[in-house]
């Protein structure tokens, strides 16, 4: 595997995490983002993509034991309290969660939890507020701002609360905005719609972006470059083209394989990672 | 952690059970026959915990009284599992107004606690053990009832009904196959908080005259005594309340204990 | 005369004060040995169609007609033809096996239908159990565990064991393979298809992924809200889709795109 | 017996024209008196129902009568000056004392008394009043301050009657509201009554006269006797009017702090047996046929250690009696060593009467000293070979039905508060079931007799049922008194009239 | 809104119907003839009769409870059997009494269990919460009347800081109120304040779990500001129905501290009359009692929609 570039946005090294006195879930990780980089993790159900995500963003449950490095800007994030990581989360790294059905807090209206997070970090002035927040609703793709921000989430459609929880999330212009698998909830028509917003605003924002998706044709199409974990370790790395087409780990090559349903005659019998896996493991 | 509680709870419980099977066959003295000793005496030998104001070995009586605290809960709660279990279950498989129409009526039903029934009942009917365990055990099948509901609801809802339907199971078996059997943990756990329950209603009616005789040894028939030697022999109200909050405890933390242990999402919270 | 005729089936949900119109006025039918395949989006009424068509609720208006015989509407103790015939897969392996029981008593639940068995006739239950589970891929001592013993996709095997147990004629998969990784899904899809082709079942297949459709199905309905808008053989809505919604189904499927 | 306790002040009862003797006293500072008591009055008409903390509370205190009965037990004029007798004993002629005035001013005068007896006799008043009031079968007011009223025959209780309840002369005008209001003549008025937790009492300004001692008694009431105690403990009270739990009485035995007083009561503590009796008209009780021999009533009554089990109930505080009779009672007599404590004998008795295998239902009313009782007892009874059965019942409502009504009991357990109750076993159809011709004609030559004839005939009738064994008498409640140091002048001994007379007491 | 408020006030009707009845019903079911208890020993059968006719007891069931219904509609709770005082001017000195030891008890639980709930179960793997959660369970295992009379003894008798029992009405004194209502409002408190502490601590443990509290995180907020910006309203919902049911024993509970402190409310009316048999009274308390109750539950009902825009919207659509 290529020795990881340094000086970039997101440093993970030897990130290693355990729950109590559990095995470890992610063990000896290194992963790193530059500014504007997008990355893309994928891997089987319970390989630890979710947990990675979260021990970057410090929202680990506290059973959870948490060594090795990770480096934000040059800064030090494992050991960090609460109160210090408060201030990083939601300014200089945001992330998108997998259920938008959930990730709204019901009883305040969208535009009132996208507010928040501007006025935590940004400007307590409610007016500018305001304005800011409109504007990031604009972006991710809303014809009528007001209307979505003065409505609660139940009143939202699924792909109508993502755009929010996108927005939610990029309202700050963060360097580093992580999506937990930002559209396996939804339907193919509206995950169309919301990776093309989620393209653009990245794009925009100029944010660099950890993607964890277990749909390879969607990581295809949002990054450069994708890390492939099995069982809490990266198997393999490189740039998107190169993985997809010429993978080297067993593994790897398995999981894309079976991924390509595009390529094979209706009715075949499908390639299986087994099929991969079972010399080389 | 969870397991610690699970763990002192059912060590408490095994204790409050032991201590009813001993007294089956074993006391120090004679836990009903009065003025056989001094009365009032401080814990010492050969009255250990010392005795009561009509002579009787406190010990002895600690220990026949477990019987009272088990046979109060479990007739209690056997009231309200036996009713309530099979309601609930009937009024998840009900049309949308007949469960409505049985789950308003368990409302109302909740608007009559258990001590209210109790004392309720014993104005009525007189005060006893007996009418405290059926006031207690009627008080508490609403509780059964949302329970098992909810319960049988999330199971009718399931898929391996809906796969089990489709292999043209008939719905007895279902209940009893499927509903049943995994609904029984959340029975278990109301179970056991409600015998908690009972226990401390029952003695809080004692204490009032409400529940049980005097002849009987009752913790809170005991504790309820007590309390007038309070002042002086402060010992007395001790030993009934410490085996009221053990065992009382014990059942709390076992139906805790079980729910953290069974609520994966508990277990696994931020 | 086909397996299923479906005629105007509609079917209302009523919650509270809200009524869904979660069918609208389907008819379709499917004939012996097909393999249709059912798309659309979530809340289109997927499941709403199957389970009337399996007769696991009563429609608000129309008929199913299985084997000639009207099923909807029947009571329960009538429809023993039908539920020896046809099985359900369902989607999440975790939910549709119960917890508490046996993966031996699951896979011979159907058996041990009154309904079932009056139409079977006795079968030897833990030989047919054995069989079964040799059949999907599963050790012979699975039969003694329980489900959470069991992985995602072992978990699919045994919910296919217990559909094929009855010796059924239709298979109904709904989102059969929809909650599985990419890599587990293509050994039940394999394992599907295969046991599809080697006893000669009819097959609804249903799902929202259209790229898993295409490659499973020659036959597809495409649905929306409640309605059926499109139906032919899956190659042709893929590349001619003429309802204006398949097409942008089709279009929304995620291709593999280079970005360098 | 009681002088020594007795008030250096003089009694309540004046003297004619006392109106203006003595100085009221400074006015600075309230005097508060504050009484623990147990049973609260359901209503403030004492004369409403039969229960004692009516005229507890109010009696002689707020209502007065036309005599009263003292510390001692004997009669004195209170709103009567003096009263006469004719000589067949059926006519009495009260002289009122003139000064005599209701609280709102209005006389006390013969009409109102009048008007009072006649409302006993046919107002919603106690049963048990009427029947006192029975006799009673014509009043005439003979002028303003003289009443006479007719008998139907000589009545020896009567006039004790009188000092009770039953002749409480309340203001005519407050007959309607007597339930929540009070109008009487007494030294004291209600200030405000407060139900579940007390009864305030005020000074009456217009009292005719001498004015009370304290311009505030309150009676404060406790269900619980622990609360009692610890009101008390805490410096809150100044009396406890009658110690419920006398294991309790040692925490009151700093004597800087408190006085105990103990006295007597009218109460006997009794085990009932059902004689089964079944007088005609009276529903037929179902007692255990053994108990009508009198070996097998001796052999329970010589079963039990009655020290002993007075010392269990009651901690000691009491006396054993052997009759139904205490010791104030004018005709008592020691009867308590008759059938003295000797299992052996009983046993003997048992064997001779082929009851060797005695099973009793032993029901006793859900009352604290009943209850303990009969742990003590069936325990006792279990010694000589008698299996008991405890059954409690319900106190009052199911105990009154069952055993009361019904008799279906063998042995139950309660106190009879009321005075002079012998008379009691001459009534058949009373739930003892005890049918005795001698005791019956004893009882009703007692009534019609003179004095002395009275008490020998009430003597001759306690002695015949004690040789009969009829009841277990258990022993005489105690008047357990506690006051806080300082307080005087509470009367030892409670008596019939019930009152808890607080014109004689004074707070240093 | 309109719409859902009228059907709730139907159920909450209904209910007390419902309520009433089964009142009516099983005091009606008294073995034994109340008016010979009520007279007491010695009554005749003439006075007996005449008493049965002036109770009613003598008329059809259906009669007396469409009777009792009415009158109570009008106010009349009908005259205890024994006092002859209507009953509703013996329970009117009461209520307050009952009502400043309820509101007061409840208050104080709310205000220990919410701080201490929130500790539990934030802080749920560390000391403080493992400590705060011990100690709910030990105070719920404690009988109510137990902790009353320790109370008593250390305040009242040993150390005389505070009446050990009685009741002074407001108007009369303020500061002797206050006084005489410290120890059993505290016992009441805390009592059911380590029952609540349970239902916050899993009310919070719930939202904790929630993505959205995640989701509140992720974007700036510390834990604590977390719950309390997102957690406390939605933990509100379950929180709410926990209070209506709680409330309900508090009021059952506030009947045994009566008892322990001599409180006159209407807890201690109701076992006097319990005492004394008179199933007038009791029966009027009864009603009082579960009409607050059901009261409650309808007023819990109608505060979810006021806190929950989900069911708000319903109403609008
Ligand atoms: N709070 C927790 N306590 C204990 N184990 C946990 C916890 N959270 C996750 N795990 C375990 O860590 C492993 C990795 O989980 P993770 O959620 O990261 O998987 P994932 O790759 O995101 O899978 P998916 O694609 O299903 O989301 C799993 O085995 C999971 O069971
Ligand atoms: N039991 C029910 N009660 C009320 N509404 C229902 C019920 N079941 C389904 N619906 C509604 O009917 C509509 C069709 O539901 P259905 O489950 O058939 O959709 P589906 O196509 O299977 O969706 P999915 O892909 O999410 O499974 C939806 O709007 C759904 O909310
Ligand atoms: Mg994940
Ligand atoms: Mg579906």
């Amino acid at each position: 595997m290529s020795a990881p570039a340094s000086n970039g946005l997101l440093q993970v090294r030897d990130l290693t995490v355990a729950f109590g006195r559990h095995a470890p879930v992610v063990r000896g990780l290194d992963l790193d983002v530059a500014p504007g980089q997008r990355l893309g993790i994928i891997g089987e159900s319970g390989s630890g993509k979710t947990v990675t995500a979260l021990a970057i963003m410090g929202l680990l449950p506290d059973n959870a034991r948490v060594t090795g490095s990770i480096r934000l800007d040059g800064q030090e994030l494992v050991g960090l309290s609460d109160r210090q990581l408060s201030r990083v989360r939601g300014d200089t790294m945001s992330m998108i969660f997998q259920e938008p059905m959930t990730a709204l807090d019901p009883t305040m209206t969208a535009g009132r939890q996208v507010a928040e997070a501007f006025r935590l970090h940004r400007d307590r002035d409610a007016g500018r507020a305001r304005s800011a927040v409109l504007e990031m609703l604009g972006a991710v793709g809303f014809d009528d701002p007001a209307r979505i921000a003065d409505s609660y989430p139940h009143q939202l459609s699924g792909g109508q609360r993502q755009r929010v929880v996108t927005a939610m999330a990029l309202v700050n212009r963060p360097e580093l905005v992580i999506c937990d698998e930002p559209t396996t909830a939804l339907d193919v028509t509206v995950q169309a719609t919301v990776l093309r917003v989620l393209d653009e605003v990245l794009d925009a924002v100029g944010a660099g972006c950890l993607f964890i998706s277990h749909d390879l044709a969607v990581v295809s199409q949002l990054c450069s470059d994708v890390v492939v974990m099995l069982d809490g370790e990266a198997v393999e790395r490189g740039t998107a083209d190169r993985v997809f087409n010429e993978p080297q780990h067993p593994y790897a090559a398995g999981l894309v394989a079976t991924a390509r349903l595009d390529l094979l005659e209706p009715g075949t019998r499908l390639p299986t990672v087994a099929d991969h896996v079972r010399g080389a493991r | 952690m969870k397991r610690a509680e699970l763990w002192v709870g059912l060590a408490l419980v095994t204790a409050v059970v032991a201590m009813a099977l001993v007294s089956f066959v074993w006391t120090p003295f004679d836990a009903t026959a009065v003025g056989s000793g001094p009365r009032l005496q401080s814990p010492g030998l050969p009255h250990v915990l010392g005795t009561d104001h009509m002579g009787i070995d406190i010990f002895s009586r600690i220990l026949v009284g477990a019987r009272s605290a088990l046979y109060v809960g479990i007739i209690a709660v056997g009231i309200a599992a036996l009713v309530g279990v099979p309601l609930g279950i009937l009024a998840a498989w009900l049309p949308r107004w007949g469960a409505e129409a049985m789950m308003r009526a368990t409302d109302v039903a909740y608007a009559f606690p258990a001590l209210l029934l109790a004392i309720l009942l014993a104005a009525v009917f007189g005060a006893s053990t007996e009418t405290a365990m059926v006031a207690i055990g009627i008080a508490t099948i609403p509780a059964f009832i949302r329970v098992t509901r909810a319960g049988a609801l999330s199971v009718l809802a399931s898929d391996y009904v809906l796969a089990a339907r489709a292999a043209g199971t008939p719905a007895p078996a279902i209940a009893v196959r499927h509903v049943l059997p995994n609904v029984a943990h959340l029975i278990g756990v109301q179970a056991s908080v409600s015998f908690a329950m009972a226990i401390l209603a029952e003695a809080a009616l004692s204490y009032l005259g409400l529940g049980t005789p005097p002849t009987v040894p009752s913790w809170g028939r005991m504790l309820g005594d007590a309390q007038t030697y309070l002042f002086g022999h402060p010992t007395q109200a001790l030993w009934p309340g410490l085996a009221i909050a053990a065992a009382v405890l014990g059942f709390n933390l076992v139906g805790d204990g079980l729910r953290d242990f069974l609520d994966p999402k508990l277990r696994e919270v931020a | 005369m086909s397996l299923f005729e479906v005629e105007h089936l509609t079917r209302v949900y009523a919650t509270g004060r809200r009524r869904v119109l979660a069918l609208d006025d389907v008819s379709l039918t499917v004939e012996r040995g097909q393999r249709l395949g059912i798309v659309g989006e979530s809340g289109s009424g997927k499941s709403t169609l199957i389970r009337l068509m399996a007769s696991l609720d009563k429609p608000t208006s129309g008929t199913v007609r299985f084997d000639g015989r009207v099923v909807s509407g029947v009571p329960e103790r009538d429809l023993g033809f039908l539920r020896a015939s046809v099985q359900l897969v369902l989607q999440d392996p975790r939910s549709s096996l119960n917890p508490r029981m046996r993966v031996g008593s699951i896979v011979a639940e159907p058996l041990r239908s009154p309904l079932i068995r009056r139409e079977r006739r006795q079968v030897d239950q833990r030989a047919r159990v054995r069989e079964v589970l040799d059949a999907v891929g599963l050790p012979a001592d699975s039969a003694d565990r329980y489900p959470h013993e069991f992985s995602g996709g072992q978990r699919q095997r045994i919910a296919i064991a217990r559909a094929l147990a009855p010796s059924p004629e239709v298979l109904i998969a709904d989102e059969a393979v929809s909650a599985l990784d990419v890599s587990v899904r293509a050994q039940v899809l394999n394992l599907l298809m295969g046991l599809v082709d080697d006893l000669g079942l009819t097959l609804l297949f249903v799902s929202h992924d259209l790229a898993v459709v295409r490659h499973v199905c020659p036959d597809a309905v495409v649905m929306q809200a409640g309605r059926i808008v499109e139906s032919g053989p899956t190659q042709r809505l893929f590349s001619a889709p003429e309802h204006p919604y398949t097409a942008r189904l089709v279009a929304a499927i995620p291709a593999f795109r280079s970005r360098s | 017996t009681g002088a020594g306790q007795q008030a250096p002040a003089p009694s309540g009862a004046p003297t004619a024209g006392a109106t203006s003797a003595a100085p009221a006293p400074a006015p600075e500072e309230t005097r508060t008196l504050v009484i623990g008591a147990t049973a609260e009055p359901q209503t403030l008409d004492p004369t409403a129902t039969d229960a004692a903390a009516g005229p507890q509370a109010l009696l002689y205190n707020v209502y007065e009568t036309l005599v009263r009965l003292d510390a001692a037990g004997d009669l004195k004029p209170l709103l009567a000056q003096a009263w006469d007798v004719t000589p067949d004993r059926l006519t009495y002629t009260f002289r009122l004392n003139p000064a005599a005035q209701f609280s709102d001013g209005t006389p006390v005068d013969a009409e109102a008394v009048a008007k009072n007896i006649e409302r006993i006799q046919t107002g919603t008043t106690a049963p048990k009043l009427k029947n006192q009031m029975e006799v009673v079968v014509g009043t005439e007011v003979v002028d303003a301050t003289t009443l006479d009223v007719t008998l139907s025959r000589p009545s020896v209780t009567w006039l004790f009657d009188m000092a009770g309840a039953a002749g409480i002369v309340m203001n005519p005008e407050g007959f309607d509201a007597a339930g929540s209001e009070t109008a009487g003549s007494g030294p004291l008025t209600l200030d405000r009554w407060t139900p579940g937790d007390s009864i305030a009492l005020k000074r009456n300004d217009a009292y005719w006269g001498t004015p009370a001692r304290f311009d505030e008694v309150t009676f404060r009431y406790f269900k619980d006797p622990n609360a009692m105690n610890a009101s008390m403990l805490s410096g809150q009270l100044d009396i406890i009017s009658n110690l419920q739990a006398p294991e309790t009485i040692d925490q009151f035995s700093d004597e800087g702090r408190f006085t105990i007083i103990e006295g007597s009561t009218e109460g006997e503590v009794t085990m009932a047996i059902n004689n089964g009796a079944a007088p005609e008209g009276v529903p037929a009780g179902t007692g255990n046929p053994a108990l009508q021999d009198v070996r097998v009533r001796k052999a329970i009554t010589m079963a039990i250690d009655r020290r002993a089990l007075l010392d269990t109930v009651w901690h000691g505080k009491g006396t054993l009696i052997g009759s139904m009779s205490v010791p104030t009672d004018p005709y008592y007599e020691d009867l308590a060593d008759l059938h003295p404590y000797d299992p052996e004998e009983a046993k003997r008795l048992l064997a001779e009467a082929g009851h060797e295998n005695l099973t009793l239902r032993l029901r006793p009313p859900t009352l604290p000293y009943a209850t303990k009782a009969a742990q003590f007892i069936a325990s006792q009874l279990g010694a000589v070979g008698i299996t008991v059965q405890v059954e409690e019942l319900q106190f009052p409502r199911q105990w009154i039905d069952t055993a009361m009504t019904n008799a279906d009991y063998d042995l139950t357990i309660v106190s009879h508060v009321e005075p002079r109750d012998v008379a009691t076993y001459a009534n058949p159809a009373y739930y003892w079931r005890y049918d005795n011709p001698a005791v019956q004609e004893a009882v009703r030559k007692a009534g019609e007799g003179t004095i002395e004839e009275y008490t020998t005939e009430m003597r001759n009738a306690a002695r015949i049922i004690a040789e009969d064994a009829a009841s277990v008498w258990l022993f005489a409640l105690p008047n357990l008194v506690v006051t806080k140091e300082g307080v005087t002048g509470v009367a030892e001994n409670a008596n019939s009239s019930l009152s808890f007379d607080v014109t004689t007491i004074a707070k240093a | 809104m309109f719409r859902q408020l009228l059907g709730r006030l139907g159920i909450f009707l209904l209910s007390l119907v419902a309520a009433s009845f089964a009142i009516f019903v099983i005091t009606q079911a008294l073995p034994g003839d109340v008016a010979a208890v009520i007279l007491g020993h010695g009554a005749t059968p003439e006075q007996l009769a005449a008493k049965r006719a002036e109770l009613g007891t003598d008329r059809p069931f259906l009669v007396q409870y469409l009777e009792w219904v009415t009158a109570m509609l009008g106010g009349d709770f009908g005259r205890s059997w024994f006092s002859h005082l209507p009953v509703t001017t013996l329970m009117a000195p009461r209520l307050g009494v009952t009502g400043s030891l309820v509101s007061g008890g409840l208050l104080l639980a709310v205000l220990i269990a919410l701080p201490l709930g929130a500790v539990a179960a934030l802080r749920r793997r560390q000391w403080p919460g493992l400590l705060t959660s011990a100690t709910a369970q030990v105070g719920m295992a404690i009988p109510a009347f137990w902790a009353g009379i320790i109370l008593v003894f250390v305040f009242g008798v040993l150390l005389r800081w505070l009446p050990p029992n009685g009741y002074v009405p407001l108007g009369r004194d303020p500061g002797r109120w206050a006084s005489h209502l410290v120890l059993p409002v505290v016992t009441l408190g805390v009592i059911q304040a380590a029952v609540l502490v349970r239902y916050v601590r899993s009310a919070f443990l719930e939202v904790l779990a929630e993505d959205y509290y995640r989701t509140a995180r992720s974007i700036g907020w510390t834990k604590w500001r977390a719950l309390s910006r997102h957690g406390i309203r939605n933990a509100s919902l379950s929180l709410v129905t926990v209070l209506g049911l709680q409330l309900a024993s508090v009021i059952v509970g506030a009947i045994v501290i009566e008892r322990v402190f001599v409180l006159p409310g209407l807890g201690s009316l109701l076992l006097d009359a319990v005492a004394t048999n008179d199933l007038v009274v009791v029966r009027g308390i009864t009603m009082v009692l579960v009409f607050a109750v059901l009261l409650i539950n309808a007023a819990v009902d109608i505060s979810y929609v006021l806190i929950d825009p989900r069911l708000r919207a319903r109403e609008a659509s």
